[in-house]
């Protein structure tokens, strides 16, 4: 680390953290195939670094899934290679607002509220009754 | 059918997914440090919640609260408090002016009976019948009076409206005075800073507004989930101060390699908030980050600490005359007392003499 | 923090104003009484008195061997305190920042970890001076008011400050505010009672040694 | 002048048949009197650390903390802060320190004479080098003023301003020197006008150690030396320094060094005595305000000149011995090698006790303790750790250069039913001089 960064580098190198974190998860992970249980770890409230965050990311990999929301902002999230463990980001104004590690068959985020369904039926049969030729098999041109 | 007029429905109206609520109640949860099972609850609150009225007083004050609150311009997960709030009143952000100002205040606290939210930025001036600041010709205590009253509560934001601020400090010319002195029986929060730190001021509204009561709250009114803990336990210098390393200078060595700045006057230990943990400028840096102490603005009287460059455990005050007065002092005590001893042991040897005589 | 800056201010100001006008009036008090003038010679080879004094001042600071056989938890733990105390006073980094802001000097200090273990062992060492005290029918009988509210002053500055680092109690400024407040209590007490012997030992100590040394007598 | 205990069951004697009040008031301004720069620096540094007490052989046989060195001062102490301490005015003012009454100072006079032989141990184990016994013999000012002193010892104090010497008239003082002459063949000076060396004498060597009077002159005689003894000064012993009586103390230092000067003596020798040597060597000069124009010296420093100047010859006793360091003479005077020097003159092997030199334990019957009835049984127990010493060394011989040790020593062996002589340096010397 050279002198000129090093006031605004703010990792003191902390080796137990990540460790710390990675146990935790998989004690949570276990219980969760085991009982069904889901949890959130919320990482907001550590000292995390931007290289704890990269050891943990670089642990956890990358898994099957991985989706970008588009509400008030960005989120992405991604299943991690191990399957349940979740990791899911909120941003805000361009920096990360939410950082999780959510233990679920799915994250809540990603799943739809059956209010926005309800709602969405409404809108999907009035956009059907406006536009009643859509439902006819086109023909071949 | 009756529109929807829920924080829920509004925002459905404009295309958005009760997703939000579930990021932005993840969001405040991470913020407050609430548990992850309370991101739901908070979510369904807010979604069920109807705008809430704020009413925004600002009296003596430099707007820097305003500026910190508002710093962001594209409509982000910081800055969503906005779309559940209907900022009734606020001078700086309101388009009208003068008496049609006035009146939109007094038309709020109508509808809103009992339910707005008054929140004031600065402290208010009691001395000589408080002239030095008015308002349409009201001073501010009558204007905190009249609007208070019918408020669901009051929330002073920045150090000048929590304790007195600026205005209050040495001598303090105007007899400022910190909000909570003058509003008695309503639910009152501090969100204490110079300024204050813009999620500390969301997530207390967020969490009134999901929960309809207050945070939890410290002796000083300040929400536990931004004041609970000093910037120094949070501070990613505090190893240094442990271990005894130290800038002793701004520019020296230490500074350069980032140790603690406890030596150069920095506040850190005794001062309540959370630049450490949530930062600033969108999680850019703090000041200690920066390279500069905490200057405890988050606490009562911080301008009247002695000066922001002098180390916590040093006395305040100049020692030097004190010192030499007393040690003057305690000469002559010394010497009077070894002479009133002397004159005792004279007494008893003149009255050894006249035993001498009469033998 | 209204209390912190009572304690850092006017408290401070006030203890240590005390603190000085006391012990230049004990001490003035004491040596502006008559001397008393030997005019027997010395032995042959006598030391001249200054150096019996500074003699007698450090032989003093170990005890015969014959003294140690029932006198060795008094010198044990004395030596246990004393150090813990120099140590946690002189060697604590904010404490020297003290020293420094009133007389100008400073050196290094250490990690806050070893203060924090010296100031424990300090703290015990401290309970065990009391409980000796207390349960030794010689010092039952000796001693005064005078060396419990010492005991007092002495413990509660090392206890508040172990409990404001340790984050126990009270919030941490009302606890610095304590500790600030329990070492100006020190302060006022210390040239009014025995806490004055770190600067008499000196006096004390020198004139037996300048009486021995002037009669060729070991201390 | 009737003996009587106080409340406590501590025993006190009176003297004279002064209200209490005035009684306490004399004592007050005596204690008053003596705080000069020294003892005001001792009073202020105690820090009740109770080391003081286990240097004591009377608290360490006893094991009752009442004395504890320090506790013996205590109404001497109480003294100094209300009227010395240079917080004595606020002391008086708010009446914080109470005025020492007559009961506390009936209390205290058995541990102040009974309970302490001023042997000094305590002030070698104090760690802030607080000169306890000297501060003690001081207090016994305050207690003589008052007319608190074992009747034993202001007995003796009334013998010796009447005779001159606690032991005996001076008038017979010519008689026992020439008797002592006669009956060991020796010729003795006495009075001689004119005489280089004036030899003084201790009340032991008037009654019991009469041989100590003809050995000094056999060693005197046998260098040839100038000397003499003198009727109008010969006591060197100092009841009013023991007791506490400042003017018998100045007129018998007095009656000794005016003598010597007046006859023009270049030396004054002391007896084999400790007291003596404090009181001349030390002390003397305090009454004159100047430096005396003679020398005074003990007579082991004397006996260790002439031996180790090779000024007489001793006869080799190749034998063992043990040695009890009298406590003036030694952790108070100074005069550490002197006897050893002479043992080894003397061809004596000299075992060391464990405590030895300044550590010495004290015989139990300075300061007046030896002369005091009242203490006999307190004296005896502080006998045991003599007793287990000299028992531990195994000596042919158990030598020791004070008279009034050795009677001691002698009371508490005979005490004891143990058979165990105590010699004198002197008389061993006397008795091997090489022809």
């Amino acid at each position: 680390m050279s002198a000129a960064c090093a006031a605004t580098e703010t990792n003191e190198p902390d080796a137990g953290l990540v460790g710390a974190l990675v146990s935790e998860t998989l004690a949570r992970l276990t219980l969760f195939a085991e009982t069904g249980e889901t949890t959130t770890i919320d990482l907001g409230g550590l000292p995390m670094s931007n290289r704890h965050r990269a050891a943990l990311d670089d642990f956890l990999g990358r898994g099957e899934v991985s989706a970008s929301i588009d509400v008030i902002g960005r989120t992405e999230v991604w299943e991690t290679q191990f399957s349940g463990v979740w990791r899911v980001r909120h941003f805000g104004d361009g920096a990360i607002a939410t950082d999780l590690i959510e233990i679920a068959a799915c994250p809540k985020i990603l799943c739809a509220d059956r209010r926005d369904a309800r709602l969405a039926a409404r809108g999907m049969a009035e956009a059907l009754e406006l536009n009643p030729g859509i439902v006819e098999t086109p023909h071949e041109t | 059918m009756k529109p929807d007029d829920t924080l829920a429905g509004e925002m459905q109206r404009r295309g958005v997914s009760r997703r939000a609520f579930l990021k932005y109640g993840s969001y405040i949860a991470s913020l407050m440090a609430l548990p992850p099972s309370a991101v739901e609850a908070l979510a369904e609150g807010l979604a069920a919640a109807r705008r809430q009225s704020v009413i925004w007083l600002s009296f003596q004050e430099c707007t820097g609260c305003t500026e910190s609150l508002t710093r962001s311009y594209s409509p982000t997960l910081e800055n969503l408090i906005f779309d559940f709030i209907s900022l009734d009143y606020h001078e700086t952000l309101m388009a009208v002016s003068g008496e049609a100002a006035e009146e939109a205040r007094r038309a709020a606290m109508a509808a809103n009976k009992g339910k707005y939210i008054v929140v004031v930025d600065g402290s208010v001036p009691m001395k000589d019948g408080g002239v030095y600041a008015t308002i349409g010709g009201k001073t501010n205590h009558q204007i905190l009076e009249d609007t208070v009253k019918d408020a669901f509560a009051v929330v002073a934001v920045g150090t000048c409206a929590a304790f007195g601020g600026l205005p209050k400090a040495n001598p303090n010319p105007t007899g400022a005075v910190a909000i909570s002195t003058l509003v008695a029986g309503k639910p009152m929060i501090n969100i204490s800073g110079c300024p204050p730190i813009p999620e500390a001021m969301t997530g207390a509204l967020a969490y009134i507004l999901s929960f309809g009561k207050l945070p939890e709250l410290d002796h000083l009114s300040r929400p536990k989930a931004f004041f609970g803990e000093t910037i120094h336990d949070r501070c990613y210098r505090r190893p240094y101060y442990e271990r005894g390393e130290f800038a002793n200078a701004f520019d020296d060595a230490g500074a350069r390699q980032g140790h603690c700045l406890f030596k150069v006057g920095c506040k850190g230990p005794v001062t309540y908030n959370s630049c450490a943990t949530t930062k600033w400028n969108g999680g850019v840096s703090f000041p200690i980050q920066s390279g500069h102490g905490c200057l405890g603005c988050s606490e009562p009287e911080f301008w009247d600490q002695g000066g922001f460059y002098r180390p916590l455990s040093t006395p305040l005050g100049a020692m030097g005359p004190a010192l030499a007065g007393a040690a003057l002092a305690g000469a002559a005590l010394g010497v009077g007392a070894a002479l009133s001893a002397r004159s005792h042991q004279k007494h008893y040897l003149a009255s050894l003499d006249k035993e001498k005589e009469k033998e | 923090m209204e209390l912190l800056a009572f304690a850092r201010g006017p408290a401070l100001t006030f203890s240590l104003a005390i603190f000085v006008l006391g012990v230049v009036w004990r001490l003035v008090g004491v040596l502006a009484l008559p001397p008393w003038h030997d005019y027997s010679p010395p032995r042959e080879g006598a030391p001249p008195n200054w150096l019996a004094a500074i003699r007698a001042v450090f032989r003093k600071m170990i005890p015969h061997k014959t003294f140690l056989k029932d006198g060795m938890f008094t010198t044990i733990n004395g030596y246990v305190f004393h150090f813990g105390l120099a140590i946690v006073v002189f060697l604590f980094v904010p404490h020297i920042v003290l020293i420094q802001s009133l007389f100008g000097v400073s050196w290094p200090g250490l990690p806050n970890g070893v203060i924090t273990g010296v100031g424990g062992l300090t703290a015990a060492s401290l309970l065990g001076a009391l409980a000796y005290r207390l349960t030794s029918p010689v010092l039952k009988l000796i001693s005064r008011p005078n060396d419990y509210i010492s005991w007092l002053l002495t413990f509660l500055p090392v206890a508040t400050g172990l409990a404001a680092t340790a984050h126990v109690g009270l919030r941490y400024e009302t606890m610095l505010a304590l500790h600030i407040l329990s070492v100006c209590a020190f302060l006022i007490w210390f040239p009014f009672g025995k806490l004055m012997h770190a600067f008499l030992f000196v006096l004390s100590r020198g004139a037996t040694g300048i009486r021995f040394g002037h009669r060729g007598a070991q201390l | 002048m009737t003996a009587k205990t106080t409340a406590s069951g501590a025993a006190y004697d009176v003297q004279g048949d002064r209200a209490d009040t005035e009684r306490r008031d004399a004592a007050m301004q005596a204690f008053v009197r003596d705080f000069a720069r020294t003892a005001a620096i001792h009073m202020e540094s105690c820090l009740r650390c109770g080391m003081c007490a286990n240097a004591c052989h009377f608290y360490v046989t006893t094991g009752d903390p009442k004395y504890t060195p320090i506790n013996k001062l205590r109404p001497f102490e109480q003294a100094y802060h209300r009227h010395i301490g240079p917080f004595a005015p606020i002391y008086r003012l708010f009446g914080l320190k109470s005025n020492v009454s007559i009961e506390m100072l009936q209390e205290w006079e058995s541990l102040i004479y009974d309970g302490c032989t001023l042997c000094g141990r305590c002030t070698l184990a104090c760690p802030m080098g607080i000169d306890i016994s000297e501060l003690i013999k001081e207090a016994r000012h305050g207690m003589y003023k008052a007319g608190l002193v074992p009747d034993r010892l202001e007995l003796m104090d009334r013998t010796a301003k009447a005779w001159g010497s606690p032991a005996s008239p001076s008038e017979d003082f010519a008689d026992i020197i020439r008797d002592a002459g006669e009956e060991h063949g020796v010729p003795m000076n006495i009075d001689l006008p004119k005489a280089d060396y004036v030899v003084t004498v201790a009340p032991a060597e008037l009654t019991e150690h009469t041989k100590a009077l003809s050995d000094v002159a056999k060693i005197l005689n046998k260098i040839g030396a100038s000397w003499t003894y003198s009727t109008e000064g010969f006591e060197a012993s100092n009841i009013g320094y023991i007791n506490g009586d400042l003017p018998l103390q100045e007129k018998m230092t007095r009656k000794i060094i005016d003598n010597a000067i007046r006859i023009g003596a270049h030396t004054l020798i002391l007896p084999e005595c400790g007291h003596a040597y404090g009181a001349a060597r030390w002390e003397a000069a305090r009454w004159y305000g100047k430096k005396l124009p003679l020398r005074i010296i003990h007579m082991t420093e004397f006996l260790a000149e002439l031996v180790t100047s090779g000024r007489i010859k001793l006869k080799k006793m190749g034998e063992t011995t043990c040695f009890h360091d009298p406590c003036q003479l030694v952790r108070r005077g100074g005069v550490t090698e002197a006897p050893r020097a002479v043992l080894k003159g003397l061809g004596l092997d000299l075992t060391e006790f464990e405590d030895h030199g300044e550590l010495a334990w004290c015989c139990g019957g300075g300061g007046g303790v030896v002369s005091n009835v009242r203490a006999d049984p307190l004296r005896f127990k502080a006998f045991s750790i003599k007793r287990k010493q000299v028992e531990d060394a195994k000596t042919q011989h158990f030598v020791t250069a004070c008279g009034q040790c050795r009677i001691t020593l002698t009371l508490g062996a005979k005490h004891d039913k143990w058979d165990q002589k105590v010699e004198s340096l002197l008389e061993l010397v006397a008795d091997h001089l090489e022809d």
